[in-house]
């Protein structure tokens, strides 16, 4: 008996809303299709409305988590446009926050991975873990999560000699936390059972339906941006590519791992090599015409601003490309014959960041099939029918 | 391979399909074709640039004009292959044959521009609404979107 | 003066009164351990240490909105969890609990109420599956089929591994077998294996993780209780609740020796052995990830089972050993 | 593979201090740069705008109360602001007009009560020669 189940756009395996619909079979899965829109917020015509320097305040918020890469992804591709060189101390800073919030992404993945497979204790204690380096970032931006840390031409915020030791200090903690999850991962044989073979994408696949980062690395794809394109600060650093070759959420898994050591290893150089000298230099308020194609590596994967600009200081065309976008023809790949237990697995193991317009609600007949589309104002008025009785809330006239 | 000799090889390589071949900035590469030339030159990139990787697709309104730029990234530079449409016929070819991964961000080109693709696999919206008013295309310049007062609820000024 | 005392029976000790203390209890034990193990606070709040969270818990479910849905079959969604929670509280009774004297325990033991109280602890599998299964939601509906999936899994090694200490004491009455290990505290340990494999056994009857697999959230939602809210999702809590309490109290009847010493020594025995069933449960509980529903019958078969074949053997050599 | 392989971490942290704290009743310090809500020296204010230009969430509003005793009123939308510190960036004068604190707990029932205003005379610019023209742009003194 096949039929659809519908994963989102309001799911507990889901933090932000998507739509997956599954066609099952008993509890495997058939076909997937995904259907996004839920969160489009319009920021590609906004940022043509902003000034530059509004803007990267603007890219921050396209997601949480990876807030510092598309602000840092911006910048650089304005720094460009406007032909700036910020100074080393500056990009120093810029790209250690970078790195810092790579850890606390892969921490959380790792988290939510955990999660995912109702592995609560491993989620637990991660996070506790993560919270070293949130407090890292915290201190050295002011924030936990919208660190807005970047301007044009340099950062906002020095580092002093303390706040270097506690770093480094922060640091090595984490690195023995990290090895000892490594080896939890591992080892522990429920958590194996479940992600080891699980979502397989081959080095083919993943090739032909450009897939980026972790995802495209556990299938034995080294493509980095900051291997392969070093920008800024990189090519002064000594790092590897972390790959797998078990094309699974497992080889996933092992990658950020990997990556996260990496990381560790990035810190203490930018911190042990930071330059003296300022950290910005003064950027004019407009750039000239040009365009300018910026590549970042997020923690997700690659990130690419495209950059117009026709001589104002607003932008003329800024187009973000995301990595889970990227990612999302891969993980209809993955979800093919697998398990129904398996979804949120899969679909966690891309770290997707779902940033997409919310206008209305898709009611699937499971019956028959039929999908009707229901406009938010109609779901309002059959709420009221609903409970004729129910105390009426003082009007609320958002702008919608 | 250095970025001026990617350059010249795309001139030989694609000869007077290679409307202009720029090389503003370090490894980076724009390549201008015409919009029938597009998979041709898509194909080629992929087979003998290792340009296997799509970046994106970014679309730019520029009056009468739509200009398309594939992204396209190999281990040594990034390739933009940039194609010009009109507004009038705003047609192109599908590269999802070429490239299977290009499918969303053509159906998100479909969405914002209201270009068509052609052959495109799979041509259902990606990210409005399916309530969302036909012939309304968001990323076009004369789309202006009027921002309703704010009203706040509560009520005191 | 004898319907009085039956009326106290069923109502006040150990019948719903006590069941529904005792189990919130456990819940807030289970709760607090389970966090503790995670460096958490957990419940701290409502009342003393927060011991009455799990009352507020079902306070508050009490007072929700309850949501019946128009495709479900009304009759049967409405009243499975009242039937629920009659059945686990029917085989609360069963233990001897009533003055803690195994040689005249309660008045209900009989011989032959260790088959029925493992009955008793099957049906509400089956309750759970006709939840699932009338309330007509995909999710479920395929946590239903989960239900019955597992069943078949965790059943069979959890009957061979509680009948094997039943056996060795030569008894089908649940006071005279923890009355006999009483007596030879040294037959405890043969059971030791048949303990971990029952233990794992109504970890996956009671649904825990790794056994979640029915209602496990990030997948299908809520499975089971997907529909369920206010009142019916209350009882069903409360039902799951004292399902924790009798199946643990079980054990520790039938494997630790049950609860002697009158009625002060004899429920302070019952407290901690049940205590220390669930810190197992706990345990378990935190140290793994949930795991698919096809590795659970595997896992099922292939080792529990045959290792309460074993158990079982052991006990019936033993017995001819035996004097 | 090992079974249990989290077993020694778990039962060490039984009887631990906890990883958490009782937040409503105890809190975490935060950290002295810590970005929380802008607020306003009236008294140091020269009506230069570049706040109210630069916020990206239009946050600062400026108008003039009366043009002739030069009073002005600022509003800060605090409903809408998303605490960047922008504007302590952008102002030009020193001491900064801006400034931030170090609150969080913002949350309120009625967004009316987010809104902060401020009516006061514009500040004059002493006459110092290293006092920063007021049109200065506002990357030329990130955190002086």
């Amino acid at each position: 008996m096949k039929f659809q189940i519908p994963i989102g756009p309001q799911h507990p395996a889901l933090k932000e809303p998507i739509s997956l619909r599954m066609t099952v079979e008993g509890e495997v899965i058939r076909d997937a299709d995904i259907r996004l829109g839920y969160n489009h917020r319009g920021l590609e015509k906004l940022a043509e409305e902003k000034s530059f320097l509004q803007n990267i305040y603007l890219t921050e918020r396209i997601c949480g988590i990876c807030s510092h890469s598309h602000a840092t992804c911006f910048v650089q591709g304005v720094e460009r446009l406007m032909e700036l060189a910020p100074p080393k101390r500056g990009m120093y800073i810029r790209y250690l926050v970078s790195e810092l919030e790579r850890v606390h992404s892969h921490l959380l993945w790792l988290g939510v991975a955990g999660h995912e497979a109702g592995f609560d204790s491993f989620f637990m204690y991660t996070w506790r873990d993560r919270e070293i380096v949130m407090d890292l970032l915290e201190m050295i931006s002011g924030n936990r999560v919208h660190y807005a840390i970047n301007t044009i031409g340099g950062v906002r915020r020095d580092l002093d000699e303390g706040q270097k030791a506690k770093i480094l200090e922060g640091v090595a903690a984490l690195r023995t936390r990290t090895e000892y999850y490594f080896h939890i991962g591992a080892n522990e044989p429920s958590f194996v059972a479940r992600i080891a073979g699980v979502g397989r994408l081959t080095k083919e696949q993943a090739e032909a339906l450009c897939a980026v980062g972790p995802t495209a690395r556990a299938s034995g794809i080294t493509r980095d941006v900051r291997k392969d394109d070093p920008y800024a600060v990189y090519d002064e650093m000594d790092f590897e590519v972390g790959t797998a070759d078990s094309c699974d959420v497992l080889g996933r898994v092992v990658v950020r791992v990997k990556e996260l050591l990496e990381s560790y290893k990035i810190i203490e150089q930018i911190v042990r090599k930071l330059p003296e000298g300022p950290i910005v230099v003064r950027a004019p308020r407009k750039a000239k015409p040009g365009e300018v194609v910026s590549r970042y590596e997020a923690p997700r994967g690659e990130n690419m601003h495209y950059i117009k600009s026709n001589g104002s200081e607003k932008p003329e065309r800024l187009k973000v490309r995301a990595p889970t976008l990227a990612n999302y023809p891969a993980t209809v790949e993955m979800l093919r014959n697998g398990f129904i237990a398996d979804i949120p697995l899969i679909f966690a193991a891309i770290d997707p960041c779902i940033c997409c317009a919310e206008r209305t609600v898709t009611l699937v007949n499971v019956r028959s099939g039929e999908e009707t589309t229901v406009r938010l104002s109609d779901l309002r008025r059959r709420a009221a029918g609903r409970h004729p009785n129910a105390i009426p809330k003082r009007i609320a006239a958002w702008p919608l | 391979m250095s970025d001026v000799e990617i350059s010249q090889r795309l001139q030989k390589d694609l000869g007077t399909k290679a409307l202009e071949v720029t090389n503003p900035d370090r490894r980076r590469i724009f390549l201008k074709v015409a919009p029938d030339d597009l998979v041709a030159a898509v194909t080629l990139l992929r087979d003998k640039y290792d340009c296997r990787y799509l970046a994106t697709i970014s679309g730019v309104d520029k009056g009468d004009m739509f200009e398309i730029l594939y992204h396209f990234a190999s281990p040594a530079a990034n390739i933009n292959v940039r194609t010009e449409v009109t507004k009038d016929s705003p047609h192109i070819e599908s590269i999802c044959t070429v490239i299977p991964g290009a499918i969303f961000y053509e159906r998100e080109l479909q969405d914002m521009f209201g270009l068509v693709v052609d052959h495109i696999p799979d041509p259902r919206p990606l990210v409005l609404p399916d309530d969302w008013p036909a012939g309304n295309f968001p990323l076009r310049k004369d789309w202006k979107y009027q921002r309703p007062e704010e009203r706040i609820p509560g009520g005191k000024s | 003066m004898a319907a009085l005392r039956t009326l106290v029976y069923l109502l006040v000790y150990p019948g719903l009164l006590f069941l529904f203390f005792y189990s919130t209890f456990c819940e807030w034990f289970d709760r607090k351990v389970y966090a503790r193990l995670q460096n958490r606070m957990g419940p701290t709040h409502t009342g003393r240490f927060g011991l009455l969270q799990p009352i507020a818990d079902f306070v508050k479910l009490m007072a929700k909105e309850d949501v019946v849905p128009e495709a479900a079959d009304k009759r049967l969604f409405n009243v499975l969890p009242l039937f629920g929670l009659a059945i686990v509280s029917t085989a609360g009774l069963l233990l001897p609990l009533w003055n803690f004297d195994l040689a005249a325990p309660s008045m209900t033991s009989f011989s032959g109420d260790i088959i029925v109280i493992l009955y008793l602890l099957s049906l509400p599998t089956l309750i759970l599956f006709l939840a699932a299964w009338s309330s007509t939601n995909l999710f479920s509906t395929i946590g239903g089929s989960r239900v019955l999936t597992m069943l078949f899994g965790y059943e069979v090694p959890l009957f061979l591994a509680v009948l094997s200490p039943a056996i060795l004491a030569d008894s089908w009455r649940l006071a005279e077998i923890a009355a006999f290990y009483q007596k030879k505290p040294l037959l405890i340990l043969p059971n030791l294996l048949g303990f971990g494999i029952a233990v794992i056994a109504v970890q996956a009857k009671l649904e825990r993780t790794p056994f979640d697999i029915p209602h496990a959230e990030t997948e299908i939602v809520g499975g089971t209780f997907t529909e369920y809210s206010g009142k019916k999702l209350a009882l069903f809590r409360l039902m799951m609740d004292i399902e924790l309490v009798v199946s643990s109290a079980l054990l520790a009847t039938v494997f630790l020796g049950g609860f002697p010493g009158g009625v002060l020594i004899g429920f302070v025995q019952f407290i901690v052995k049940t205590l220390f069933v669930i810190f197992f449960l706990t345990l378990l509980r935190a140290l793994t990830s949930r795991i698919r529903i096809d590795q659970v019958v595997r896992f099922a078969w292939r080792y529990l089972a045959p290792m309460a074949v074993l158990q079982l053997l052991i006990a019936i050599l033993l017995k001819g050993f035996l004097p | 593979m090992r079974i249990a392989a989290f077993l020694p971490e778990l039962l060490r942290h039984l009887f631990k201090k906890t990883a958490t704290v009782d937040y409503p009743f105890k809190k975490l310090e935060v950290p002295k740069d810590f970005r929380g809500t802008p607020f306003l020296h009236p008294d140091r204010c020269i009506v230069c705008r570049a706040c109210e230009r630069d916020c990206p969430a239009e946050a600062i509003e400026i108008t003039a109360v009366n043009e002739a005793e030069k009073r002005f009123r600022m509003v800060i939308h605090n409903d809408r602001c998303i605490h960047c510190a922008q504007c302590v960036d952008s102002c030009p004068t020193t001491p900064k007009a801006m400034d931030m604190d170090s609150l969080f707990e913002l949350a309120d029932f009625d967004r009316h009560n987010l809104k902060k205003e401020w009516i006061y005379v514009r500040a004059v610019v002493k006459p110092k020669p290293a006092a920063p023209k007021p049109d200065a742009a506002p990357e030329a003194a990130p955190k002086a």
